[in-house]
Order: structure tokens, then sequence, then C-alpha cells
């Protein structure tokens, strides 16, 4: 190369130059599968492992979020055969409570739901993770710095009709609460939720209290 | 407006002659009192400047914000109309420590200043003017603080 | 990472206002914005990167009074709302900020390698982020204007746009989760809509800026790294195709909203 | 040395208002750093202001005025042309003169 390599890793700015010095004599332009070859030789050449943030994040990413990323980028929604294949393999996925109990201390789970803790590379690995539950969905009706990201759940086991949870009649609502939390593309392949247990983010106990937080009469939320 | 690089250049030629005849001016003015600074009431910060006691009072006014997005910096400001003001205070009463700042005032200002603020948490925010007679008359605010969106 | 302890006790538990009603909160917001306006320290930083940009630094003892930014050697005003641009002389697309660093380099004979891997906040990352500033508020009130004639600028719209969808990360996000629907927010704070032009003053027509939460100056490759952080995905390097290309995307998307940079933000 | 200070002073009517940029860290005392430890407060301790080489105002401050500090005041009887300068001194012993010119 002519010009001086300034900052850059050696293997991106090898890979790139070939791959854009190769694009621009084309004067129709790079195809989307160039581009997308493209895209994925950036990636690897723009991020590195930072603490617990490990480069793999994002050169080792799903089935789920790759088709989910290329269907946002080409403004196509996933056509309805893969969403639902996408959901049927989440869904498999999802474990439930190891005891059977899929409620835990909704006053937990209000601590859990307000901590965006966790997982960034300037967390200690240790950081207990939060729900991060607040900066999308209205909860608690005390707390009025919530965010509109997710729907509000305000009053959610009210108003699906939970009055005790442990009962027969609730069991699909309870199932339906921890799976949501657990993996919520199982319930809709694109949703902008994250996957809290499927993905490491809460661990079991967690996922129980904030079940706690959205069904148990006596939280807040239902108040 | 004025240019600003004229303004910098001519700050750092005034800065670096005053620093080479020794014509900064005199401390004397404002010799910091550590002690008022390390109270941890509203009048015991006042006391430290001389008053015994506060009294509330229509012609003092303090100016902030009714929320604070972020407590790092809060924007607050003392004012009064009275005549004779000695001296402006600002207090926020739940930091560690009361006093944030006090301004020394002469007949050449008006008696309004304005500042920001670190606030630790939501608290009552107080101006106070001391008076040439000895009295301390004060207004408070509440402020809220909150921080908006917290990725961690 | 500074922090008051104090405040950093109130990040986990966000303060509650029970006796607020949501409109007066977002209101109470919007005055405190305002009152903050006037004064906005951002003005030390421009001071001090206008000062860094006729000084004669680096081993070489030159000023970067010859950088050329995109308009010829020496132009600095309306440079910012052009760019980033792709640059005949290193044959790549690039943002203020690196081509700052391309600056240093040729004409001030700065190891460009080591600044990049400096962390932000620390020497000549610092002189960066002060040349940035001054180097926005010169083109302030300008509308953007990003140039997309060359092949490879409108490769790396594309390039950008892809890492704008790209989901990633433990919690599956992507610049879009936040930044592609109208009229949402985190907690109380509003998100821009990035897939378009946002408004004036609004998303990439605003950094740098001076942030109040931690009295930093922070330029636009500080506010992606920060963004990519809050998304969990791993560290994107200083000037890395991804953070430039990402920046074409929103540049070439806020076309025609005029820039208020350096703005002061929470 | 510290970085300039940001003066503004604009004549209207009978007084001209003075807002004041400085450049400093005003650690609050209250931090600890990585180790756990308290670092220590480092403010700006004093201010002083001059109209034309008079003082008509000076102040104290704690390390709970916010960081790189803002303030605004009044002068009576300035107008275009007059000098105002700004003087800090902080509790470690730095300090800084910068002048601007009513306009």
């Amino acid at each position: 190369m002519t010009t001086p390599v300034l900052f850059s890793g050696r293997a991106r700015a090898v890979g790139l130059a070939l791959a854009v010095s190769g694009l621009s004599a084309c004067t129709s332009g790079p195809t989307v599968a160039e581009l997308d070859a493209l895209t994925d030789a950036v990636v690897k050449a723009s991020f590195r492992t930072e603490a617990q943030a490990k480069v793999e994040r994002v050169t080792q990413t799903d089935e789920t979020n790759r088709l989910c990323s290329q269907a946002d980028a080409s403004g196509k929604p996933l056509d309805e055969a893969t969403a639902k294949a996408i959901e049927a393999a989440n869904l498999k996925s999802i474990r439930w409570p190891s005891d059977g109990r899929f409620l835990g201390d909704w006053k937990q789970g209000e601590q859990i739901a307000q901590s965006g803790r966790g997982l960034t590379w300037t967390d200690g690995a240790n950081t207990p993770n939060g729900g991060n539950c607040y900066n999308c969905h209205q909860m608690d009706p005390k707390e009025i710095s919530y965010g509109t990201i997710g729907p509000s759940l305000l009053q959610y086991g009210k108003i699906r009709g939970v009055t005790d949870p442990n009962s027969e009649v609730s069991k699909p609502i309870v199932e339906y609460t921890w799976g949501k939390i657990w993996n919520s593309k199982a319930y809709n392949a694109c949703s902008n939720m994250p996957r809290a247990g499927h993905m490491g983010i809460l661990t079991e106990a967690q996922v129980r209290h904030i079940v706690a937080l959205l069904l148990d009469p006596q939280s807040p939320v239902n108040k | 407006m004025q240019n600003r690089r004229e303004t910098l250049r001519q700050s750092a030629v005034v800065a670096g002659l005053l620093a080479s005849t020794g014509l900064f001016p005199q401390w004397a003015h404002a010799a910091f009192n550590k002690a008022a600074f390390e109270t941890k009431t509203v009048l015991d910060a006042v006391k430290a400047y001389g008053p015994g006691s506060i009294t509330e009072s229509k012609d003092v006014t303090i100016t902030g914000p009714d929320i604070a997005e972020n407590g790092a910096v809060v924007p607050i400001g003392a004012s009064t109309t009275l005549p004779g003001v000695k001296q402006l205070l600002l207090l926020v009463e739940k930091n560690p420590s009361t006093l944030v700042a006090m301004f020394n005032v002469t007949d050449s200002i008006d008696a309004t200043i304005a500042t920001r603020a670190k606030m630790g948490q939501s608290s009552d925010v107080f101006a106070v003017a001391i008076m040439a007679d000895g009295r301390a008359l004060f207004a408070k605010k509440e402020i809220k603080v909150t921080l908006g969106g917290c990725g961690g | 990472m500074k922090r008051i302890l104090t405040l950093g006790a109130l990040c986990l538990g966000v303060l509650s206002l029970p006796a607020w009603s949501q409109k007066t909160a977002s209101q109470g917001i919007d005055e405190y914005r305002a009152m903050l306006q006037d004064g906005n320290p951002a003005d030390l930083f421009e001071a001090k990167g206008e000062d860094l940009w006729k000084q004669r630094r680096g081993p070489k003892n030159a000023t970067l009074e010859q950088c050329d930014l995109g308009k010829g050697p020496g132009v600095v005003k309306g440079v910012f709302v052009e760019l980033p641009r792709y640059f005949a002389d290193t044959r790549r697309v690039q943002d203020l900020e690196s081509r700052l660093l391309t600056c240093m380099v040729t004409l001030q004979g700065f190891n460009g390698e080591e600044i990049a891997k400096t962390p932000f906040g620390r020497g000549e990352q610092n002189t960066l982020t002060a040349l940035a500033t001054w180097i926005a508020a010169e083109s302030k009130n300008m509308r953007f204007n990003l140039p997309q004639g060359h092949q490879e600028e409108r490769t790396f719209y594309e390039l950008g746009k892809r890492m704008f969808f790209m989901r990633g990360g433990t919690h599956d996000f992507s610049c879009a989760s936040c930044h592609g629907e109208e009229g949402k927010r985190i907690r109380l704070q509003d998100l821009p809509i990035l897939t378009k032009n946002p408004g004036d003053g609004v998303g990439f027509a605003a950094w740098p800026a001076y942030r109040v939460s931690n009295g930093q100056m922070w330029g636009m490759q500080q506010r992606l790294n920060d963004c990519y952080r809050q998304q969990r995905f791993p560290y994107p390097g200083f000037g890395s195709d991804a953070t430039v290309a990402l920046s074409v995307y929103l540049g070439v998307n806020a076309k025609g909203a005029a820039s208020v940079a350096p703005a002061i933000k929470r | 040395m510290a970085d300039p200070m940001r003066i503004r002073a604009q004549a209207s009517g009978d007084k001209a208002t003075v807002r004041v940029l400085m450049s400093h860290e005003m650690e609050s005392g209250q931090r600890r750093d990585a180790n756990g430890k308290l670092v220590p407060a480092w403010h700006i301790a004093e201010v002083t202001a001059e109209h034309n080489g008079k003082v008509v105002m000076t102040a104290e401050w704690g390390p709970a005025v916010a960081k790189n500090p803002y303030l605004q005041f009044s002068v009576k009887g300035a107008k275009a042309g007059d000098k105002i300068a700004i003087s800090w001194k902080d509790n470690r012993g730095d300090t800084r003169r910068d002048e601007a010119t009513v306009s």
C-alpha cells in the first residue's frame, strides 16, 4: 500500500482495502451479497474483546439475530415460515423452573427491574446483572422514570385476571410470563426484548422474582 | 459581540504580565472560610458568617429547576431586591456539606448571582442573604434529582 | 471511570418521584435543560481546540493549518457538515476524528496507531476531542449535506445501514432497538429516530457535546463507543470502519438538519 | 497551568451581564477511586471579580460547585470597552486570571 496505515488493525486494512478497491471499479456498486460479506469483514476488523465483552458477541451471533438483522436492514419483515421456525427453536430452548416454582419475591423483582447493570465492558464480571426492565417498560406506577420501547406493564397480572398465581386457571399466563422473560423470541421472532434467561443475563432465581413483580397480586404493579 | 480570539489573546497576555509582576488580586478579600464549608446544616453554615438565626423572607429569591435530570450540574441562583445586602449564600440541605458558595456583594453589582451546584439527591436548596444589620434572610425551593436513561 | 459517589448510588435505583405527574416531570426536565443552554462548558474545549490547531506540535513541530478536512488545506468552515467523506490521499472514507488523526500523523509526525489505542479522555485523545469541538463549532447552524458521489461513500452508507440494524451482544440489541421508531424513550430520555432526519440539532447533529453527567467533552467516536458499550457489544476500535460507516449512515440520513454542535447533554 | 476561562461581558442599559466558564475538575471529595480510596477534594476556593481594576465581588466556593464552573452576575455602571477581570485560586494554590472587554 502506498498510503500509510495509520491506526487500523492489519487484517482490517488489508481485507477492506481489497474489498473496497475491488468494488470501486464497478460502476453499478456492490451486490447485496457482496455488501453482506463486506459487513462481516468490517465487523471482524473493527471490534475487539474488552474485559468480559468478548468479540464473539458480534462475530458469532446466532441464527435468530442474523435473520432478524437482515430483515430489519432490508426493510422487509421475515416471511411467516421463517418467523415461525425461529419462534419454535427459541421456545424449545426455554428452561422451565427446576423446582416447579414460577414466582419469587416481587420486592427483589423490583430491584432487578430497576437495575441496568451488568455485562458491559465496564461492569465488573461479578456485578449482579440487572433486568433493565424500567428502561423500556412502565411497571410500578410510583416509578415515573420508565421507558416506552416496550408496552406498559401496569396492572399486568390484574388485567389478565390473575388473582391466585398458583391456581390452575392462571397457569397459562404464568408460564407465558416466564417464557417471555426467559426467551422473548419464542413468542415474537424479532422482538426488541432481550432473551434474559436464554442469554444468561438473569439467573433462574432472578427470573422468578421478576415474574412475581408482574403477577403477584401484592406487587405494586397490580395495585 | 466580542471577538473570542482577541479576548483569549488579551487574557493570556494579561495573565502573563500579572504573574510576572506579582499583581494578582489580594486574596484577603475572600479568605476561604474552611469551617463554613464543613458544616452540615443551613443554620450552622450561616452561623459561620456571623448571624445566629435565619428568617424566611419574600424579598429573597432562589432560582433553580423543579427537577434536575442530573445532580452533577444543577443551575441555581440567589437574589434579593433589598438594599444593604452583604453576602449571598447558596446551600443544598442534603449534601454532605450544605454550603455550596458564598458571595461577598458590593454596591457595584446587582445582588443577583447564578452558578451551578452538585446535588447528591433531591433536597431543599436555600438562598440566604446576610444583611449589613446582621439579619440573615432566606428563601428555599425543593429540587428533585433524577437520572434519565441508565444503561449501567 | 469518574462518577460522584453519591450520584453513582442513584444510578442503581433511579429515584422514584411519587408526587409528580408524568407531564410535570418532563416539563420540569425541559426547563432544566433550557437553563443549561446558557454557558455550555463546551466553549472551554472549543477555545482549546482552536489553539491546538494553530500550535506547532509533534515531532515535526508543525501546526495543523494545512490539514485538508475535505474542502482543501486549511479550510475549516463548513467541513463538519460534510463528514465523513472519501479522501483520495488515504483512499478511505474518514470521519472528522480519524481525518484529524491523519493530519496529526502526516503534518505533525505523531504516532497514529498509538493515539488510536489511547483511551478517550487521555493524552492526545483530548487533543482530538478539543480539535473536533472547535471544527464542529465553526459549522454551527449549517445544514448536514454529506457527499455520496464517490462509490465508496455509497458503499459505506450501505455498510453503515447494516451496522445500524445489526443485532448482537448478550441483549440482542441493535442501534435500531432504541433509535428505529418515532417517539420512544429510555427511562425519561427521549430517543431520536435515526433512520431519517430526526430534526435540527438532534442525534448526529448534536455531537461533539459536553456531558453534564460526567463533565466530559465527547466527540462522535466516543458517543458511538458508549452506544456499543451499553449495547453490550465488544469494543469498537477508534476510527474503525464500523464506526465510520455508521456515521455515514447517520450523517446522510440527517441531510438538511442544522448542526448545533457542540451541544450540551445530560 | 490551568486552561483559560471564557468570559463574556455584555452591556445592556446601565449594567453589564458577566458570564464566566472556568476549567476545573471540582473534585467533590466524596468520590472513591478504583481501590476504594477517597479522592481528596480539589476545588476552586476563592473567586474575585474586578471592573476596571476595582474589586466588585469576591466569593468562596466549596467542592459542591459543579465541574467546569459557571458564574453569572451583573456589574452596575459597566459599559462597552470596560475591562472585567476574573481570578480564581483553588485549594491546592493554583491560580488563574483572565480578562475580557465589555461589548
